[in-house]
């Protein structure tokens, strides 16, 4: 576990790395902030002032080292916007955008592999052919547009739920209907694909042969070995929320990451989107993590005792997360 | 364990039938058409002795054996026949009556053991599910009744293997737990298809030691499909050869095999390079099975039969005796029984 | 018997030497630490031009491993193969694809061997697009084809099917066609009917018989039937955990097993002929052990009746039948130099008499 | 359902103590001195902090605020009397030393405010606290609109950093901060020692949401009571309420690269362009066809002026004439748009660019995000690009011509692209003029953009829109989009 | 199970219809036609029906409609669709400045299709070549790639959309060229599973044997293996990248006008939601309908292209899965 840990992590890191340097770079290639914080007349001297004291006038080598000088002693820089600490303004947003993540997610498993499972027990069937046609029109819907719809429709003409922003339950109706769909959509086939092949494995039959009925056969034995592929899919599923959800965040006024890292590229505020940059990646890199170690839980083929029965196949176990995902 | 043929026959009359399959039809949808995997096909098998289905690839014994277990896959299904486990017509029962027979009375081992045990689940928790699922019994109650089960067929240190998962055994003790989980209540009949084709003979010998053992503690009836030649001349009392979906020839196996009484057991037979001198040319079939959409008129043998007339090209010869328990299904059966060589019986 | 050794065997040299191969492989760690897993454990062979030796031994022994290497598909630890005084992994370019045309192989499973996405032609006649010297002309390629499908019994209509068209035997013989469209003098079959059907394996062996005496090609035999190892071979070698344990002709080997575990293999080995089978058989106990953790000293000790307290502590070197006590009939066609015929097995406690109901289970 | 409840109650309660707000974006800051940042101030200004003075945005007259009198009190010296019983939101009590502060911080300091340049141009000030309700502010040059800038200064206490902008101020507005969820919403409470008459309102709160239909959503749904920056298509019906908001949009023709270095060229976009029916079809008859930068109300509109006739054959006329003089009128011109700068803007821009190319001259749409549209906007000027046609919306603010004339006309105005030495002499003039001769200057100008220099092709005077619940009571005015005084607004009767 | 199955005869796919056809299978009919595979799965044919529709109109669709798409009227604005009095121009209504909105839809097919079809090739070829390589060769070349993918894929896609657009145009080349990069992954690891998977075939072994070069492998034993499970994958990805571009235009960094694209002319009509319905709700069918059919035909090809599968397609119609014995007659 700790050796997994380790190479984990080292494996992760430059990447990690890369990204950051990557922002770090793109970023300053969208040009100069400083006329977006100055008064439209402001003299030379005033925009050589501003670029002279936020840094920009260095060689990027020299910024780079400056900003990460700092971010080793935790200190990720100032927004231009706001003047206040860009790693407290991402920490601030993050929870917001998690949640939302999280809450989708769960709730996309769950009707995913409901659908999925009921599409799959007759394959080509009446059920599968609907349960398809649904989940791709899910998710092939504009989001944003699915968003307006959903104001429009439950808030303003039903007024079921309020129509945005974060307080009370109901205003998380709309936001994660909207966000639902298209993992959702992705999920069910993936899950129904994974599950018609687990339901003609031997072992179903195994099963059968014990007098196990329909529900125990497809919860108990075709499920949980039907979980491996969609986990590969949700994961990168999430990977995409934890991104931020801009569109969904913009439209309900969720103050999430995505919401805050549109807004600070819009800005030019450079810090903020590094500090958001930042912690999206590291929480991918935990997402990853969480991802392998619930590969194990689900299959105990994929723990790392296995070692010796693996080596009888002769051919090393793909890692997990590099596997192809079905469709994003 | 040698069985010669005058015990088994002693035997055969002595004991009671388990299974009684007659005229099993199995068809199979393919993009060509249905076609008929299974035809007509009929046996007994007896309580404490085993039957052998034996025949090539593809010639229809899994079917035979899945159609009566109740586990055809979805192309397929029974278009007629009877398969009566101690009187009662499998074949007809609805979904629920068949769950309860399953596992309690007829216990099947699948033939691809490397696969067939659910990789998620430590086997103790697959052993006890018939345990749970027959006898309601309760998991920690299971989980013993595994380790019990576990110790029956052989596998050192049940107490700490229970909770291992299929992954971590080798084949052979793979093998040993599906054979454990079929035996696990009990069964009057086991089926066992292909037990130890994937294993090696050392390991082989061991599960058909174990077979035998178990066969004999609980007087149940074994249906052994193989297509080894020498585990069916070993194991068996009586045989059951199949060819293109149909019944070549039936009896006890000493008899089968010293005199066989169809042409394609006889050309088997010879196939087995047992004596033949090294570099020597073995006696082959020439040609292939039939293909099942391609099933010809008449007798299913005859593009590779050697005494194939006119009318092996128009009718099907019928499964008929031709002996005291013993049947075959050629026109030339019994020319054969005289003639040592094929050659002999050109007419 | 006799004559037929003096053919393939007497008066020609070792076209094929192994001396000492060494292979490891790096898995995940096992439970008990160790990540290196010696497939092959210093493995020493020859095989003579025209001369089939057969190899016999439990599954994951290292059979197809040592196949492998033979290939160049695996690199060796160390060791050393020569093949007509060459060693393959030292040439480069030209003379390493000359030498690819000399040694072949069929591989063990028929359908996973052959590309499903090509046709029975494209597959047979593939090795000539790397060999662009052997057949220049399409013309002179076609003609190659065609007589190579005749030579493995398929007709040359059946060039257009792709290989879901035939049968498992069919399939064996394209591998087997595909194997000698580049002429070679040696050809290691995997289990080449271990995968086929009674009827079919009798085709299949008849076939490589044929070529055999109208080639002269020579045959590494890998296979766990022992009767049909029998059948085909000129001298077997028996593997157990990456190591030759046992050597000799076929008939020494098969009639008078030295070491216990090929006695115990020949003998849990069922027969169709009741005459044939043992009155008692041996029934080994245990598994085959880990080849990550293999036993300390003998391999087979774990398993072995007759293991006493040195075969832990010590490896056993090779003994002779002779040295097994056993009266050897003088076959002086087989005492060449530099041919190992002598019969030869690695146990500390041979069997002296071969194997029978004492034996069998302590 | 559940929720319709829940929500129905929780909106009857707030209805009844707490105004909601609802903003197009969160400010970035509630810094006092950027309060001339719409989003800063319309949440400062009047409401949280004060200033000395205040500009009544319908009469265009000064009124005051924090000052109760000033006067010029010499040729570049401006006397300020304040008010007396006022205390900041701490408890403190204002005093001239505060208003002094103030001024220093926002003008004189390296604080780097928004407010500065746009204010007060390069020059410091002097300040001098004369006693506690006196101030005395200096000019280097003279300036008679002195008063109308300070109005754009916000008050805070002197103890307030000089060198740190503030996040979260301190002032003596009817309202005080009370929370700030950063993300979610701002929170004011009534400031129980406020000078003034008590706010109708015990709390506000606002939100924000970008989405213009949302806003109105919300509106409608009675998740709040006022929405801002509406559109006519947000379909808030009813419930809409326009006010002419002092923008301006305009076509800015940079006089520099083929064909606009004709002024045919540059008459024949004027005649081109049909505003009559851009502000009858895409803003329902609301805004009105322009004439000139600033509309009426500001000091130095010029009433007389009419807006361009919409004549296609003239302006293709126009054209070929210029063509016929050697000018390449087939010169691609880029027409720079700024994404969402204001409702139904991508609209407008196809409009003209259409409407330009049935006059001849060829077009390209540029739709620009605010930064990159920045380049454009103001100097220096991106350079390698060809002709450019800037679409300007100008909001005067300040109510004072010379506000616009100093930024758009000027020959090096931060936003115009050429002028004349004549202008620019006019322009120096009429700004040191004061009263009606200051008007008459300012109209002079004007015309004198339309005859001769032709910089501009004016489009329409904007009307904003917001959403009001029915429960609310209030009248926005041409600020409201800059300052929403929260304390003008009643429940309704 | 499946393996054998397809491996056994009489089940391999065999070409003749209908029960009981008797002669011998001749190697070509043994692979029935793609085509008439397609023909049998109605849902699949009609998604390819609807796909070539589309492919169609973005091909001619502008040529036929002129300046339509660009001619305005201000005072024909929001003009509500179905109304024949209009005129067919207008069949599907008018937007906001007039223009008909067929004609728009028409248009921005070809835009749409212009960045979709190109976004998606560019990915599929570069990515999957590229993970075809890693997977066959494994060791660095793999770790290197896969890491590779790991940074594009925890990339914010957003950042780099936005830097390209700005810093360089908004342009349909440049969407196309972040649509392409940031989905490069997608096809690379797929790829590469797939070709490290193959690399460790047999008859990849076999092919080494005779000294095939790695180049010659690829191109004879792994690409033509992976090509259908890409093809599939890159039809499933076309989708991603409408929905992809819709987003930047929600943005206001996709397309721009007077250019249109699908999914801008949803982000333009979606304030008209309750006005005028019409303008969204036309080019929303127009990516749910195109985005279905593909999706359809995607999980037709994913069948159709695997040998081991193929079977599914061409079983006849459907029966009744277990056929119940009658009761037994009285003996
Ligand atoms: N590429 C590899 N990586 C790791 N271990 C391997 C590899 N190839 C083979 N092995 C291991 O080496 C040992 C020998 O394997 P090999 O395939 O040579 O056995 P075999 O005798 O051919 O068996 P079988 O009869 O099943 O074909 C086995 O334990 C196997 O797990
Ligand atoms: N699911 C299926 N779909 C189509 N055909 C099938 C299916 N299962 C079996 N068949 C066909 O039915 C016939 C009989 O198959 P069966 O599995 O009974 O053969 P078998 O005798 O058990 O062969 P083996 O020795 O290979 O196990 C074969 O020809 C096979 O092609
Ligand atoms: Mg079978
Ligand atoms: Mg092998």
């Amino acid at each position: 576990m700790l050796s997994y840990l380790r190479k984990r992590i080292i494996s992760s890191a430059l990447p990690l790395l890369v990204v950051i340097v990557g922002v770090f770079a793109l970023a300053r290639l969208t040009g100069n902030p400083a006329s977006l914080y100055l008064p439209l007349n402001a003299t030379e001297q005033m925009r050589a002032d501003f670029t002279a004291r936020h840094g920009l006038d260095q060689p990027l080598l020299v910024q780079m080292a400056d900003y990460f000088g700092g971010v080793l002693q935790l200190d990720f820089g100032t927004s231009l916007r706001t003047g206040e600490s860009a790693a407290t303004m991402a920490l601030r947003a993050f929870p917001a955008t998690l949640q939302l993540a999280a809450t989708t997610m769960v709730l996309a498993i769950l009707l995913a592999v409901i659908v999925g499972s009921w599409a799959a027990l007759k394959p080509n069937g009446i059920a599968d052919r609907i349960s398809s046609f649904v989940s791709m029109a899910a998710a092939s819907i504009p989001d944003f547009w699915l968003a307006i719809v959903g104001i429009w429709i439950f808030a303003i003409t039903l007024g079921w739920v309020p129509t945005s922003g974060v307080t009370g339950a109901a205003a998380w109706v709309l936001p994660i209907g909207t966000l639902v769909m298209r993992p959702f959509g992705a999920l069910v086939q993936v899950v129904r694909g994974a599950m018609v092949s687990a339901l003609s494995e031997p072992y179903i039959k195994l099963a059968r042969s014990k007098g196990a009925s329909q529900t125990r056969v497809v919860t108990h034995h075709a499920l949980r070995n039907a979980s491996a592929p969609a986990l590969t899919v949700a994961g990168d599923l999430t990977v995409g929320l934890v991104n931020g959800a801009v569109v969904v965040e913009t439209i309900f006024g969720w103050p999430g990451i995505g919401k805050l890292m549109i807004d600070s590229i819009l800005q030019r505020d450079f810090a903020v989107l590094q500090a958001c940059v930042l912690l999206t990646a590291v929480a991918i890199f935990v997402l990853n993590i969480v991802i392998d170690l619930l590969y194990a839980l689900l299959d105990p083929r994929v723990r790392p005792a296995s070692a010796v029965s693996r080596a009888r196949k002769a051919r090393p176990a793909p890692a997990p997360v590099e596997t192809a995902p079905a469709n994003a | 364990m040698t069985s010669t043929a005058e015990t088994s026959a002693g035997r055969t009359a002595a004991c009671p039938v388990v299974l009684r399959v007659e005229g099993l039809d199995v068809d199979i949808r393919t993009p060509a058409g249905t076609v008929r995997a299974v035809s007509n096909a009929g046996f007994e098998a007896r309580a404490g002795q085993t039957l052998a289905l034996l025949g090539e690839s593809g010639c229809g014994k899994s079917m035979t054996a899945k159609a009566v277990a109740g586990l055809l896959d979805p192309v397929a299904h029974v278009a007629g026949g009877s398969a009566e486990l101690e009187g009662r017509d499998l074949l007809r029962m609805t979904p629920k009556q068949r769950r309860k027979v399953a596992g309690a009375e007829l216990g099947i081992v699948f033939q691809d053991a490397l696969t067939a045990l659910n990789p998620v689940y430590p086997v103790g928790v697959q052993l006890g599910e018939a345990f749970r699922i027959h006898h309601g019994a309760s998991a920690a109650r299971a989980r013993e009744q595994a380790v019990q089960l576990m110790r029956r067929v052989g596998i050192p240190e049940p107490e700490s293997r229970v909770n291992a998962y299929p992954h971590q055994f080798s084949g052979g003790m793979r093998q040993r737990i599906l054979i454990a989980m079929a035996v696990a209540l009990s069964p009057r009949l086991l089926i066992a298809d292909e037990p130890t084709t994937a294993l090696d003979v050392t390991v082989q010998a061991q599960i058909m030691d174990l077979l035998r053992s178990l066969r004999e503690e609980g007087d149940m009836a074994v249906v052994l499909i193989t297509h080894d030649l020498a585990v069916v001349a070993e194991e068996a009392d009586d045989v059951v050869v199949m060819y293109a979906g149909t019944v070549a020839e039936q009896g006890p196996v000493g008899q089968v095999f010293a005199n066989p009484r169809h042409p394609y057991t006889k050309g088997l037979l010879e196939s087995v390079p047992v004596d033949a001198e090294r570099g020597s040319s073995l006696a082959s079939i020439p040609g292939s099975p039939p293909e099942l959409k391609n099933i010809p008129a008449g007798c299913v043998y005859q593009d590779r039969c050697p005494l194939a007339q006119a009318v092996c090209r128009q009718e099907r010869p019928v499964l008929r005796e031709v002996a005291p328990g013993r049947r075959a299904a050629c026109h030339f059966s019994d020319s054969l029984a005289t003639a040592s060589t094929l050659e002999e019986i050109q007419p | 018997m006799t004559a037929l050794l003096d053919r393939t065997v007497a008066d020609r040299p070792a076209a094929l030497e192994v001396r000492d191969v060494v292979k490891t492989f790096h898995v995940s760690r096992s439970a008990s630490g160790n990540n290196r897993l010696r497939a092959l454990d210093g493995i020493n062979l020859s095989v003579g031009r025209g001369e089939t030796l057969g190899l016999v031994g439990e599954s994951g022994c290292g059979k197809s491993t040592l196949a492998r290497t033979l290939m160049l598909l695996e690199k060796p630890d160390s060791g050393s193969v020569t093949f007509d005084g060459q060693d393959p992994f030292s040439l480069k370019g030209k003379d390493l694809l000359s030498w690819r045309r000399r040694v072949q192989m069929v591989f063990q499973d028929p359908f996973a061997s052959l590309n499903a996405r090509m046709t029975a032609g494209d597959i047979i006649s593939e090795p000539w697009a790397t060999h662009r010297g052997l057949h220049r002309t399409s013309r002179e390629r076609e003609a190659r084809l065609a007589e190579l499908l005749q030579l493995v019994g398929l007709r040359a209509s059946d060039a257009r099917k792709s290989p879901q068209e035939f049968s498992g035997g069919q399939r064996q013989r394209i591998g087997i066609a595909r194997a000698l469209a580049l002429n070679p003098e040696l050809i290691i079959l995997d289990e080449p009917v271990s995968a086929l059907d009674l009827s079919v394996q009798a085709q299949v062996l008849n076939l490589l018989n044929d070529l055999q005496q109208q080639l002269g090609v020579s045959y590494i035999f890998i296979s766990h039937d022992l009767s049909v190892v029998r059948h085909v071979t000129d001298r077997v070698a028996v593997m157990y955990l990456g190591r030759i344990i046992e050597t000799g002709t076929t008939e020494d080997v098969f009639e008078r097993p030295l070491h216990p575990y090929t006695a115990a293999l020949m003998s849990a080995s069922p027969k169709l002929d009741p005459a044939a089978r043992p009155a008692e058989r041996i029934v080994l106990k245990g598994e085959l052990p880990s080849p990550l953790d293999p036993p300390s000293g003998c391999r087979f000790r774990t398993r072995c009746w007759k293991a006493q307290d040195i075969c832990a502590a010590e490896a056993p070197r090779k003994r002779t039948a002779a040295e097994a006590g056993r009266t050897v009939l003088p076959m002086p066609a087989l005492r060449r130099p530099g041919l190992p015929v002598e019969h030869l097995a690695e146990c500390h406690f041979p069997l002296a008499v071969p194997a029978g109901p004492d034996a069998a289970r302590e | 359902s559940v929720a319709n409840s829940d929500n129905a109650a929780g909106a009857g309660a707030a209805a009844s103590d707490t105004l909601r707000v609802v903003l197009q974006q969160e400010p970035p800051t509630l810094e006092p001195c950027e309060a001339n940042l719409t989003s800063t101030g319309v949440v400062d200004r009047s409401t949280v902090t004060e200033p000395l003075v205040e500009r009544n945005p319908t009469s265009g007259e000064l009124e005051p605020k924090l000052a109760t009198g000033w006067k010029a009190t010499g040729d570049k010296e401006w006397t300020f009397t304040l008010r007396e019983g006022v205390t900041f939101h701490d408890g403190s009590g204002f005093t001239a030393e505060d208003a002094a502060a103030t001024i220093e911080r926002a003008v004189n300091s390296d604080l780097g405010c928004n407010v500065e340049g746009y204010v007060f141009g390069d020059d410091d000030l002097e300040v001098q606290a004369v006693n506690d309700t006196t101030l005395k502010v200096t000019t280097k040059q003279p300036d008679p609109i002195l008063p109308l800038r300070i109005s754009f200064l916000e008050v805070v206490p002197a103890e307030t950093s000089a060198t740190e902008k503030v996040r979260e101020p301190v002032g003596t507005g009817p309202y005080q901060l009370e929370s700030w969820d950063a993300g979610q919403k701002i929170t004011l409470a009534a400031y129980d020692g406020y000078w003034g008459e008590k706010p109708a309102y015990a709390k506000a709160e606002y939100q924000w949401r970008s989405e213009g239909s949302v806003r109105a959503a919300m509106v409608t749904s009675g998740e709040a009571d006022i929405a801002m920056g509406l559109s006519p298509e947000d379909n808030i019906g009813e419930l809409g309420v326009p006010y002419p908001n002092n923008e301006t949009v305009a076509l800015r023709m940079h006089n520099d690269k083929a064909p606009f270095t004709d002024i045919r060229v540059r008459q024949a976009v004027n005649y081109a362009i049909d505003k009559e029916s851009i502000v009858a079809s895409l803003y329902g008859g609301r805004d009105k066809a322009a004439a000139q930068l600033v509309p009426a109300g500001v000091v130095g509109h010029n009433e007389s002026l009419q807006p361009w006739p919409f004549d296609l054959e003239k302006a293709k006329q126009l054209v070929a004439e210029a063509k016929a003089d050697g000018v390449d009128t087939s010169a691609q011109i880029s027409l720079i748009v700024r994404t969402a700068q204001f409702p139904k803007i991508q609209e407008l821009g196809q409009v003209i660019q259409e409407q330009l190319t049935q006059a001849g001259l060829n077009v390209k749409l540029k739709m620009l995000e605010t930064s990159q549209h920045l380049k454009y906007q103001v100097r220096p000027f991106v350079e390698d690009e060809g002709a450019l046609l800037h679409m300007t919306q100008h909001g005067n603010q300040a109510g004072d011509a010379a506000f616009t004339v100093d930024q758009y006309m000027l020959t090096d105005g931060a936003q115009s692209a050429f002028g004349t030495p004549e202008l620019d002499a006019m322009i120096k003039k009429a700004n040191a003029a004061t009263g009606d001769g200051r008007q008459q200057a300012f109209e002079e100008i004007f015309a004198h953009q339309n005859e001769d220099v032709v910089q501009f092709a004016h489009i329409a005077h904007q009307t904003g829109m917001i959403g009001k619940a029915a429960g609310v009571d209030y009248t926005p005015n041409s600020s409201s989009g800059d300052e929403l005084r929260l304390a003008e607004i009643k429940p309704a009767q | 199970m499946s393996q054998t199955i397809q491996d056994l005869p009489g089940t391999g796919p065999a070409p003749q219809t209908g029960p009981g056809a008797g002669a011998r299978p001749d190697a070509k009919s043994n692979n029935p036609g793609l085509f008439r595979m397609l023909l049998r799965d109605k849902f699949a044919s009609a998604g390819a029906v609807i796909l070539l529709l589309v492919l169609l109109t973005a091909a001619f669709g502008p040529m036929l409609m002129g300046d339509l798409a660009t001619r305005q009227n201000l005072l024909f604005a929001n003009k509500a669709p179905f109304n024949p009095a209009n005129g067919w121009e207008y069949f599907l209504g008018s937007d906001s400045l007039g223009r008909s909105v067929l004609a728009r839809l028409v248009v921005a097919t070809r835009t749409t299709l212009a960045v979709a079809v190109p976004a998606v090739a560019v990915a599929m070829v570069i990515g999957s070549l590229w993970g075809v390589w890693a997977g066959y060769h494994r060791g660095w070349r793999e770790n290197v790639s896969m890491r590779v993918a790991d940074v594009i894929m925890s990339f914010p896609s957003l950042l780099l959309a936005v830097v390209v657009l700005y810093v360089f145009s908004p342009s349909a080349a440049n969407i196309v060229l972040i649509l392409a990069l940031t989905r490069i992954p997608i096809y690379l690891r797929t790829a590469r599973a797939e070709s490290a998977e193959l690399q460790s075939r047999t008859f990849v072994d076999a092919a080494r044997t005779f000294g095939a070069r790695p180049n010659a492998i690829i191109r004879r034993h792994v690409i033509p293996v992976v090509t259908p499970t890409i093809l599939t994958l890159a039809t499933l990805e076309f989708c991603y990248v409408m929905l992809a571009e819709s987003s930047l235009s929600f943005l206001g960094i996709g397309i721009q006008p007077p250019d249109a694209s699908w999914g801008l002319l949803v982000s333009q009509g979606r304030q008209y939601l309750q006005t005028a319905w019409w303008l969204s709700i036309f080019p929303g069918l127009a990516i749910v309908i195109t985005a279905i059919s593909a999706n359809m035909l995607a999980a037709w090809l994913r069948i159709a292209t695997d040998p081991a599968q193929r079977w599914r397609l061409a079983l006849p119609g459907r029966r009744k899965l277990i056929v119940r014995l009658k009761a037994k007659e009285s003996k």
